[in-house]
């Protein structure tokens, strides 16, 4: 078994209210519920699941951007809450973030020498006449060619994809062995993100990184990732080996995914079974008792209402939180004339 | 529903806020230099027995708590102290001025609304047009000129020179009229105030109007008004004008310090017999339990309106009323 | 064959700044009643802009230039005010990318639906009331008569995309234009707003018009498709064809970047450089810097749509 | 920001503004120099003198150069106004700054002082402040910043509040800035431009503010402030209006300049219509 280089274990995040105007509110918005993972060296883990279902959040904290409510986590055996504040530092190091926004994850006022040079200058990693020449070979990594004309760019000088490009720099020149990429391609056209896509997977082969990846895309966490956690309501609902996820998928959450996911081929999407859930994903102010999906799911029973479903466990690490997960197969057939897209 | 929690919740909060104005009164009479008898009786011949009196009332010989704790008392139970200058009670003479202001300050307060309102809808509608850019350089010349300045202006020319409107005070004292004789008159002393009170208030709230109009023409709403047929009359009026005007609210609310900034300074132009004339002698006169009186009694004044301005927006944005 | 709308040479420009942007370039299109057609492309390739040209919405600094958008054979452009107000809404109505924004905070759902339909219909308050209840329940949402007493901030994303769905349907339209409808909203709420407003605009016999980058909608709920590329047509064909055989080297480089999720890729593919700029547009077919079949003549000579063997229409030297 | 000036350029009314401002800051530093008479000299024999060849702008009641207090009236109303402006922006920016980066208690303290401050009608506190204190330019000055400054740091605050949700002050952070570095080079840069356009605008106000106090007799009396001159002047305006009107025209010149020029940078440093992108 490969090295875990982060843990964490029964993480919940919450978040207070913020009503405006009615001055006590103990609401708390439930971002993060009690998630539990392992992120190994090298590694692609994909946390999928729909806006407000904590993934965010998640990937946040394990990047040290937003903290705890309870639950721990653990970064090579060492819990965080107890590191000093040197050893935090380091931490910070070895886990580096890649954002959604490639636009807003630029500072207007900087340019993308000093956007790249900052990481390097704090952390004394080149000497300072070096720094140029490591800017550059950063560049050089990510594509950037030829690296002298982008040195004094600003984020309107660039595209989409070559902020996204810079933005993996950065998160790169500190030499990390972690990198959360949240939805990384998902702002940007489809014809540059088989670019990120490429360059994301280049680097986790050359230099052995673990992505912790965000993505509400099926298609790209198919292609890219090793093992995939669907997440539901700040929950696991299923997780597994991506082969074993999507094409045995355990949960009824996952099948209404799937089957929602549009596929760009006619003849496939229109011929397959599907499932359309109604009804809206409920507040994580509040979340629904028993099995938090009982509220959309095809196939709930009185029971689904009344009891948190526990685990169930499959081969090869694939778990399901579902009450019928080892019946799934017939009853979505029997309720609803529809089945997971099976091609 | 929630919108009568709501005033309760402000309502008490109100009451610190009041609270913190006595506080300042009190130590703003405390640190300012000399003995603060004579904030409280003002400076000049009080007779010793007045001030003896006044000490003991104010609990002046006592610690500082207990001075607090009987200065406090003294306000909530409207004991204002006494103007030496006026030879009155504060409080009464704060109230018999009360009226004369109000008339003033209501007056320039629907003119300078209505009509900064009307025009900045019509500049937003029309953005960059000629009389767009005409009503914008106005607005700025009207918010950039002092008060009194305008006062004086008008007061030269109109008054003095051409005789048109009488100078001074709110009513013809050596010829008092009766009735409608008497409203007449008053309207007549009214003009020239009000032009310059609203002047200021017309050009910021014509802006401000312009402005949100502007942005509110803008917003994806109003392309699903026109994509459904709705002619531009009606999405002017009943997409644009609303989203408008909401906010607009809380905007003359937080201008009512400026409102009665201005007020003081028209009132001393014009000799209106109202509150900012009555501030105006007393800082003259050096009038102190006066002019800690009038402070009071303003910043009460501008709590409550900002509480009933923040009640309205609450009552009428259907975002927070159902919230 | 009966063609709803047709629109012809129509070209919409920005002045911003002094600089033209062509954002809609000559472009040609059209509409069969009661079919479902695609304008796919990528973010500034002007398809929005060809939406709001059709239901002339365009806003200052944008200008519609040239052009002719024929609805049942009349030049809409040429209408006036009035009568065009009668057209939107009435006869060709639109939904939008974010339910949230498009919707008028201060105005209860209902009045927002059955203002259209006292608008075009000139009846009373009370029974466009019951309409709008009645179309609240044709777009599905659950407890008609207690929804159209709400504001917008009442409901979720879900629910005021059924709502824009509401007002633009209320009238029953002859042509919807949906402008990215789902981009906003989760898969699986995507799939139910896709799936309401194919059922709806089918039963209604209502021509759908979706502009969208996602090339899975397409598939799924199209039957014709047109391919925009920096504000030209590149490519028109019928679903089928082109997903099997695209014709356009854009068209098949664009299928090429979408990832299936029933198999791993095992490459990421992509198209080289970056899109065109919106004022420097380049010479030839626009296309050509980033084409992987680029021949000489390509940067000289622009293409003009050419009528291809396989019943479609591409704009590439490479058809002659 | 080249191009942000050449935007401010294109509008000719933000640099009429400039052009005035600049000319009114000129007068004010040369001041004396300029000045043909000593402001305070008192000439029984020149008294209410018309504007002339001698007094460009006359003589008041007592026989005074109004050209040449003009020139010190400007010096000390622009001193007040930019003095008291820059105090009450800087104080404001490090109040607003603290409280929006770190929240919590502070922040607590800051709005509920700063909600205090709004309700308190602030002329009228300043009025106050300035009758029990004496009226000294620098009272004015103290008055005038102790009661403006909150809305600076309010404006401060949400701008951080906003800006320090940016993706890239999160990715500052993981680079390992620490608060101070993530503050001064990531927010505050980005925060300034509309703490900048209202500080420029109070500027006037300020302005405003010290004119109105000499009006009701507030002004410092050592000093020949436009405001003084004007309250000096009011009663014998039927006779001498040129002493009354030369000062208010300058103050509203003045005030009139600073808005304008904070208008023109509103409109470059918030540009609703130029898209970046």
């Amino acid at each position: 078994m490969t090295e875990v280089l982060v843990e964490v274990e029964d993480l919940k995040v919450y978040f207070p209210v913020r009503d405006g105007w009615s001055t006590k509110d103990d609401r708390q918005v439930k971002a993060v519920d009690g998630i539990s993972l392992a992120l190994r060296h090298a590694e692609v883990l994909a946390v999928v699941g729909e806006s407000g279902c904590g993934k965010t959040t998640l990937g946040r904290t394990v990047a040290g951007l937003a903290s705890p409510t309870s639950g721990r986590v653990w970064f090579r055996g060492k819990d965080l809450a107890t590191l000093s504040s040197g050893e935090r530092k380091t931490y910070r190091r070895q886990v580096q973030m890649v954002f959604q926004d490639p636009y807003d994850s630029m500072n207007p006022r900087k340019t993308a020498f000093q956007m790249i040079a900052q990481p390097l200058t704090i952390n004394r990693i080149v000497p300072k006449t070096d720094l140029v020449n490591e800017v550059l070979r950063l560049f050089d990594n990510v594509g950037l060619a030829p690296g002298e004309a982008y040195l004094n760019r600003s984020r309107h000088q660039l595209s989409g994809g070559e902020r996204q490009r810079l933005s993996i720099a950065r998160s790169m020149s500190v030499n990390p062995s972690v990198i959360v990429a949240d939805e990384p391609v998902s702002a940007l056209d489809i014809s540059i993100q088989g670019q990120i896509l490429s360059l994301m997977r280049k680097l986790q082969e050359e230099s052995s990184i673990a992505y912790l990846f965000i993505s509400h895309d099926l298609a790209v966490v198919r292609s890219l990732a090793d093992r995939v956690m669907i997440v539901y309501l700040g929950q696991i609902v299923e997780e597994g080996t991506t082969d074993g996820v999507f094409s045995n998928p355990r949960h009824p959450y996952t099948m209404a995914l799937l089957a929602a996911h549009p596929i760009p081929d006619p003849e496939l999407s229109r011929n397959r079974h599907r499932i359309v859930l109604t009804g809206d994903v409920p507040s994580p102010i509040d979340p629904p008792t028993g099995c938090r999906f009982h509220t959309r799911c095809p196939i709930a029973r009185p029971v689904c209402s009344q009891q948190i479903p526990p685990f169930k466990d499959f081969r090869n690490g694939h778990r399901s939180a579902c009450h019928f997960a080892d019946q799934l197969q017939s009853m979505a057939r029997l309720l609803n004339e529809s089945g997971p897209a099976s091609h | 529903m929630h919108l009568r929690r709501y005033v309760m919740g402000r309502l008490l909060q109100a009451v610190p806020l009041i609270f913190v104005v006595m506080t300042v009164n009190f130590i703003l009479i405390q640190s300012a230099p000399g003995d603060p008898i004579h904030l409280l009786i003002g400076e000049g011949s009080a007779s010793e027995e007045l001030i003896e009196l006044t000490r003991a009332e104010f609990g002046l010989d006592k610690p500082l708590h207990v001075q607090f704790v009987s200065y406090v008392k003294n306000v909530l139970q409207l004991n204002l102290g006494y103007s030496l200058r006026y030879r009155q009670d504060v409080f009464d003479l704060i109230l018999s001025r009360i009226p004369a202001s109000l008339l003033l300050m209501g007056t320039a307060f629907v003119v300078s609304s209505v009509a900064g309102i009307l025009l900045g809808l019509y500049a937003g509608t029309r953005k960059d047009s000629l009389a767009d850019r005409a009503a914008v350089v106005l607005s700025i010349l009207g918010y950039s000129m002092p008060v009194f300045f305008l006062g004086l202006l008008l007061l030269t020319v109109f008054s003095l020179n051409l005789g048109w409107f009488p100078a001074q005070g709110m009513y013809n004292i050596r010829n008092p009229q009766e009735g409608w004789g008497l409203v007449k008159d008053v309207a007549h002393h009214l003009v020239l105030p009000v032009i310059t009170y609203s002047a200021f208030q017309l050009a910021l709230i014509f802006r401000v109007t312009r402005v949100k109009m502007q942005q509110v023409m803008k917003e994806d709403y109003i392309t699903t008004a026109r994509a459904k047929g709705v002619g531009e009359g009606r999405v002017v009026f009943r997409h644009a004008v609303p989203n408008t005007l909401l906010p607009i609210v809380t905007i003359l609310g937080l201008n009512l310090e400026w409102l009665l900034a201005g007020s003081v300074l028209t009132e001393t132009v014009f000799a209106w017999p109202g509150l900012g004339r009555l501030m105006f002698d007393a800082v003259s006169a050096r009038d102190f339990p006066l002019l800690m009186g009038l402070f009071i009694v303003i910043s009460s004044f501008v709590i409550i309106v900002n509480l009933c301005t923040d009640v309205i927006y609450r009552a009428i944005d259907p975002r927070v009323r159902f919230a | 064959m009966d063609e709803l709308v047709r629109v012809e040479g129509l070209s919409t420009h920005y002045l911003t700044g002094g600089l033209t942007v062509r954002a809609v370039d000559n472009v040609s299109l059209g509409i069969r009643r009661g079919e479902a057609v695609a304008l796919v492309g990528e973010s500034g390739s002007g398809k929005s802009t060809i939406a709001f040209s059709m239901m002339r919405l365009v806003s200052r600094p944008g200008r519609i230039v040239a052009g002719r958008v024929l609805l049942d054979g009349q030049d809409i452009l040429t209408l006036d005010d009035a009568q065009m107000t009668r057209i939107r809404g009435g006869e060709m109505s639109m939904v939008f990318q974010e339910p949230m924004t498009f919707l008028n905070p201060l105005i209860r759902v209902g009045e927002q639906i059955s203002e259209a339909i006292r608008i075009h219909q000139g009846i009373r308050s009370a029974q466009a009331r019951e309409q709008a209840i009645d179309t609240l329940r044709l777009v599905q949402l659950p407890n008609p008569e207690t929804v159209v007493d709400y504001f917008p901030h009442q409901l979720s994303g879900g629910m005021r995309q059924r709502i824009l769905i509401a007002i633009a349907i209320a009238c029953r339209p002859s042509l919807l234009i949906a402008d990215e409808p789902t981009t906003a909203l989760d898969v699986t709420i995507q799939a139910q707003i896709m799936q309401l407003m194919c059922k709806l605009c089918n039963d209604l016999g209502t021509a759908l018009l979706l502009i969208t980058h996602n090339l899975g909608l397409v598939a799924e709920y199209c039957d014709r498709v047109y391919v925009m590329y920096a504000g030209q047509i590149v490519e028109e064909a019928s679903i089928f064809e082109v997903f099997k055989a695209p014709q356009h080297p854009y068209t098949a480089a664009l299928l090429d970047c979408s990832l299936m999720f029933d198999r791993r890729a095992e490459e990421f593919r992509s198209i080289e450089g970056r899109p065109p700029s919106r004022v420097q547009i380049p010479s030839g077919c626009r296309f050509h810097p980033r084409c992987s079949r680029v021949m000489p003549e390509c940067s000289q000579t622009p293409p003009s749509m050419t009528d291809l063997a396989s019943g479609g229409r591409a704009r590439c030297l490479l058809h002659g | 920001m080249d191009s942000h000036w050449r935007l401010y350029f294109h509008n000719w009314v933000s640099v009429l503004g400039l052009a005035i401002l600049v000319l009114l800051a000129l007068v004010a530093t040369l001041g004396p120099a300029l000045a043909p008479f000593d402001p305070q000299d008192i000439g029984i024999a020149y008294r209410a003198l018309p504007p002339g060849m001698v007094n460009w702008m006359g003589t008041d009641e007592l026989g005074r150069d109004v050209f040449s207090r003009s020139i010190s009236g400007v010096r000390v109303s622009l001193l007040v106004g930019v003095v008291a402006a820059a105090a009450s922006t800087l104080v404001g920016i490090v109040v607003g700054s603290l409280a929006g980066y770190f929240g919590g208690v502070f922040d607590h303290i800051l709005m509920r002082i700063t909600e205090v401050f709004q309700v308190i009608p602030q002329f009228f506190l300043a009025v106050v402040l300035v009758a029990l204190f004496s009226a000294s330019v620098f009272n004015i000055i103290v008055a005038i910043a102790i009661l403006t400054w909150p809305v600076i740091a309010r404006l401060t605050r949400s701008e951080f509040l906003s800006l320090k949700t940016r993706q890239y002050v999160d990715a500052a952070r993981l680079s390992g800035a620490s608060d101070a570095r993530v503050i001064f080079r990531e927010i505050l840069p980005n925060a300034m431009g509309p703490v900048i356009v209202s500080g420029t605008l109070l500027v006037g106000r300020a302005m405003l503010t010290e004119a109105g106090l000499s009006f009701l007799g507030l002004g410092d009396p050592s000093r020949v402030s436009l405001g003084v001159m004007l309250y000096q002047s009011r009663p014998f305006i039927q006779f001498a209006w040129w002493a009354a009107l030369f000062p208010g025209l300058l103050i509203f010149l003045a005030v009139l300049s600073t808005n304008l020029v904070g208008d023109g940078l509103n409109d470059v440093i918030n540009p609703q219509m130029v898209e970046e992108r």
